[in-house]
């Protein structure tokens, strides 16, 4: 994508783009992954996720990977253990 | 002092001149001497600098009457001056002989102690300038403090600055 | 778009538009699918905040309380920056920044605005809310002016604190808002100095003492009382503050799973705890505090908050034994005075 | 004034005169200009500005929201806010104020607020001085602003309402600064004509106008505003990948700005018969002079009123009065004096270790003529010194014996006008 001109940009430095065009997830080296049989579904770690990358459908709860930074607390704070942090390299 | 500056200026507009009034540029005090200044004319007023060589010296406090004082003062220029009632105390303090000027002595003190209880000689000041003739009117004056002040405040001023132009003497 | 995602789909990453007009504010929900299937954050994905970072945590269970229309303030900080790289905003809501020591200022204009907008009718709202989202620097130390006059002329405006207890966005330099004893890297751990020598400001009492409608303290562990805390703070007429603890796993040595944790042990030591007060009501525990109030034996000790930080590892050396001790008296102390001025303590 | 005259919208008879300060003039004028939000915090000599709005705000006669911040710095952030939320926004100040609020200064340009301040000209401390130069006005003068002096307590009305005009104005977007001598203009009361409300209004077009722009995540354009119905985020951190074009995109603002600027003057003499030269610099005798004073605010007058005596006697002396010294109107000027002899540049500040501010301006105008006069930089009035009629007449003496005796190129150019050496 190329730079723009000065022409080309809206007035005063306004964001003219939104972050979720951003993929933190390439930042990730441990990544989260839900056991959907151990699930509940009480959604703590979508409401502890910081970036936001925890996605509930009404169904099941999945991790967003193009936003996962990996950190982890989705897995300390589930309360049934039920999410694993494996290493990214080799993990998949 | 800047009071009866204004007061002169906004009469002067009021008779449809140009007039400016300001203090003089220094740290004022209450009660410390001061300068102020008013410039009145018939064209639109340009300069923003002091007044160093005035057509007319007025003097509020007698005390400050001294030789220093009338520096800068036209040839022929015309100075009006609060007096305690003794008129060659004046030209003694000033340095000057009879003629050497025009010289209007304005019981200011003793009028303000009387009328406004108060030694404020600001507009009884005014009233000498008024015998003056050329510079405002009494009318256009009398305006000016209705507009400064109100009530009692502006109706005493008003006996005080006509009482002050009856009671100036020229020698 | 619309504020409410009606259908259950991935596009929980939204903007938050609200068209002019009367509306009822949004009601507070504690139910967390009801909340997971209603509401998004103010905070988009994509944001350069650290892994673990608990500073967007705040942001997003703020959000989670507010009443509708937002306008959000930050000063410069580790929050402004990483959400605000030009050109990709993270911000689902209006958001301005301008510089570090006036968010409490800048938030004061707006609040000006609107009323003057609304007086004359070109604000077509019945109420904007003002949200101040501020580290610890720009709000103990170089913003504490403006939030002091802000909070003088009772302007509306909730100033939310986010304290991760020193200038995280520089690399750690140490701020009024950093504990004792804490290492940072201009109060290094060396052989005569054990870290910062003072203890932090009391900046929510000093918020206290301005008699402010609302303060509080929270943290994002604590979501539920968190939420209801922010709610509160935007209801009341005038300025509120609340004071949001907001581990930083850097600055702090944390590893980044326990973010949440830590704060959690914050609490349970009483190193941090859990109140809110009113003119009205003085002071009140909240959630684990008034638990901790009425139960002392759940009342961890302070080394259960220590361990886990990297930060205070010099204290757990047996030479250092009496720091700790130092810093357990003082956390007793200060919990002690609390318990005597909260009204809902048991006596 | 040229010989057809336009018959004014608003000729003398329906406008009001008063007898007003220059702080007082500010006032009504900001009082008039359907202002939404005042931030202030007090300082001589500016005090007079916010003492007399806060009456207007007592009284009911303003619907403006009146913030008294704590600090200058604050007062600056608190019209960012406020012009940010889409409101018209104004503030007041000067000197250490100034310096104070200086970081503000600029990210309200960069943000492109249109925020207009009235600045009452006075030293920077120290020593701590509370009458008027140009130091603080110069500490302002990269910073993005549109400055405008004025000579007289009529222009100090005229132009703060114009500075409305200018900063909305949809193709410059930037913040303006009018800047009134302290005491000289601040302090002293003059004769004015004041517009009826109404012609103010119209003038200004109502209240301020949001102009829009263009983000990728909507379709539409949108109000340059926080605005709850359009999110916009205000104040990005920009790296070397975009800050330059940010920037460069202020610099072509305050471009147009020249023409804007223009245009406002004039459209202000067709509603009241006043100008003021071509709205950035006002010029007297320049056209057949040998010597000409180039200075700004309050002084002016003085050197033209002396100037004016001086052309009966028949010497050959000019006055330019910069009105303008952001935009800088470099080609009017240099259109001015290429053909004069000598230029005397009066600057009220001083750059230790350098020139006059004023002076460098002056001289990078007229740098690329082909013919170019001698120019010379007068340091004066620091401090609120009072630049004397007859300091004028001693000033256009050395000149004239400078001319006489020619210059030498190794001639000392920065000289000091009124200071006991």
């Amino acid at each position: 994508m190329g730079l723009r001109s000065s022409r080309e940009i809206p007035l005063g430095g306004v964001g003219f783009k939104l972050s979720t065009e951003v993929k933190t997830g390439d930042w990730r080296a441990m990544r989260p992954v839900i056991d959907q049989n151990k699930c509940t579904k009480c959604l703590l770690c979508w409401l502890y996720c910081p970036e936001p990358a925890i996605i509930w459908d009404g169904v099941k709860v999945e991790v967003d990977y193009n936003y996962c930074k990996g950190c982890g607390i989705c897995a300390h704070e589930c309360p049934v253990k039920a999410i694993s942090m494996i290493p990214e390299v080799g993990g998949e | 002092m800047w009071t009866a500056s204004n007061i002169v200026a906004v009469a002067a507009a009021y008779g449809g001149k140009y007039a400016q009034s300001f203090p003089a540029f220094g740290p004022e005090r209450s009660g410390a001497p001061v300068l102020s200044f008013t410039r009145i004319s018939d064209e639109p007023i340009e300069a923003h600098s002091m007044i160093y060589e005035p057509d007319i010296l007025v003097i509020l406090d007698y005390t400050l009457l001294s030789p220093k004082i009338i520096e800068g003062l036209k040839p022929g220029g015309v100075i009006v001056t609060n007096y305690p009632g003794d008129v060659n105390f004046v030209f003694e303090s000033l340095g000057i002989k009879r003629g050497d000027y025009r010289v209007l002595l304005v019981p200011a003190s003793k009028l303000a102690l009387e009328i406004l209880k108060i030694k404020a000689t600001n507009t009884a000041m005014i009233g000498g300038l008024l015998r003056l003739g050329y510079v405002v009117k009494f009318e256009d004056v009398k305006k000016a403090v209705m507009e400064r002040f109100s009530g009692q405040v502006a109706e005493r001023n008003i006996i005080l600055i006509e009482r002050a132009m009856n009671e100036t003497i020229e020698v | 778009m619309s504020t409410q995602p009606t259908s259950k789909t991935r596009a929980q990453y939204k903007l938050w538009i609200f068209e002019p007009g009367k509306r009822e504010p949004l009601p507070l929900i504690f139910n967390l699918r009801q909340l997971a299937e209603q509401r998004t954050s103010i905070m988009l994905p994509g944001h350069r905040m650290c892994a673990g970072c608990t500073a967007p945590l705040v942001v997003k269970l703020a959000s989670f309380a507010f009443r509708g229309p937002t306008i959000v303030v930050s000063p410069t900080g580790c929050l402004e920056v990483s959400t605000s790289i030009y050109p990709w905003t993270s911000w689902a809501v209006p958001w301005i920044h301008s510089a570090f020591e006036n968010a409490a200022a800048t938030a004061s204009g707006i609040y000006a605005a609107i009323n003057a907008l609304k007086k004359t009718g070109r604000l077509k709202y019945d109420h904007v809310d003002v949200v101040v989202f501020a580290g610890d620097g720009g709000t103990y130390d170089i913003g504490f002016q403006a939030l002091s006059g802000m909070a003088e002329r009772g302007d509306d405006v909730l100033y939310i604190l986010y304290d991760n207890e020193a200038y995280m966005n520089t690399g750690i330099q140490r701020s009024g808002g950093t504990p004792k004893f804490a290492w940072t890297t201009t109060t290094p751990v060396g052989s005569v100095m054990p870290g910062k020598i003072q203890h932090k400001k009391p900046i929510a009492e000093i918020m206290v003492a301005h008699k402010i409608p609302y303060v509080a303290t929270g943290t994002p562990a604590h979501w539920l009382d968190f939420i209801k805390k922010v709610r509160k703070g935007l209801e009341v007429n005038g300025p509120a503050f609340i004071h949001a603890l907001a581990s930083c796993d850097r600055g702090w040595r944390v590893e980044e799973a326990l973010s949440v944790e830590v704060l959690r042990r914050a609490v349970d030591t009483c190193y941090f705890p859990l109140w809110e007060w009113s003119p009205e009501t003085g002071y009140l525990l909240t959630d684990r505090s008034l638990a901790i109030a009425r139960n002392p034996s759940l009342k961890q000790p302070i080394e259960k908050y220590l361990e886990i930080q990297g930060r205070f590892r010099h204290l757990l050396r047996p030479e250092n034994r009496e720091l700790v001790k130092q810093l357990q008296e003082y956390v007793d102390a200060v919990w002690e005075d609390l318990l005597r001025r909260a009204s809902n303590a048991p006596r | 004034m040229s010989i057809a005259e336009v018959v004014p919208r608003y000729p003398k008879e329906k406008q009001k005169m008063m007898m007003l300060n220059g702080d007082e003039a500010v006032a009504y004028a900001v009082k008039q200009s359907y202002v939404d939000v005042v931030a202030a915090y007090p300082i001589t000599p500016q005090t007079i500005i916010v003492e007399k709005f806060s009456e207007f705000v007592a009284n009911g006669e303003v619907h403006t929201e009146f913030i008294h911040v704590e600090s200058e710095h604050s007062a600056m952030s608190a019209c960012i806010g406020a012009a940010a939320a889409g409101a018209r926004a104004f503030t007041s100040t000067c000197s250490q104020g100034l310096a104070l609020m200086a970081e503000m200064l600029y990210i309200a340009s960069g943000l492109r607020l249109p925020v207009v301040m009235a600045v009452t000209n006075r030293a920077l401390s120290a020593p701590i001085n509370i009458h008027s130069d140009h130091s603080d006005a110069y500490l302002m003068r990269d910073s993005g602003w549109i400055m405008l002096f004025v000579e007289n307590v009529q222009e100090a009305y005229d132009t703060t309402i114009q500075a409305f005009k200018i900063a909305e104005h949809s193709e410059v977007q930037l913040p303006v600064s009018v800047h009134l001598d302290g005491f000289f203009l601040s302090h002293t009361m003059e004769n004015l004509y004041i517009l009826p409300d109404e012609a103010v209004y119209e003038f200004l077009g109502g209240p301020r106008k949001l102009v829009k722009v263009k983000v990728e995540y909507f379709d539409e354009e949108l109000d340059y505003a926080l605005n709850p119905a359009r999110p916009l985020s205000m104040g990005m951190l920009a790296f070397y990948d975009y800050y330059f074009e940010i920037k460069i995109q202020q610099v072509e603002a305050m471009k147009r700005a020249e023409k804007v600027i223009r245009e406002v003057n004039e459209e202000w003499y067709k509603l009241t018969g006043r100008k003021y030269g071509d709205g950035l610099v006002d010029a007297y005798a320049i056209s057949d002079a040998e010597i000409a004073i180039v200075v700004m605010g309050s002084s002016a007058g003085t050197v033209r009123s002396v100037a004016k005596k001086l052309r009966e006697k028949g010497v050959k002396v000019g006055v330019l009065r910069i009105r303008s010294i952001r935009p800088f109107p470099h080609k009017t000027v240099a259109e001015l004096l290429k053909d004069v002899k000598l230029v005397a540049v009066l600057d009220r500040a001083a750059s230790p270790g350098s020139f006059g501010a004023l002076y460098l301006d002056i001289i990078s105008s007229l740098y690329n003529q082909k013919e170019r006069p001698i120019v010379v930089d007068y340091i004066y009035g620091l401090g609120g010194r009072d630049l004397s009629p007859q300091l004028v007449y001693k000033l256009v003496e050395d000149l004239e014996e400078g001319l006489k005796r020619g210059f030498a190129p190794e001639e000392e150019v920065v000289r000091y006008l009124g200071v006991r050496e």
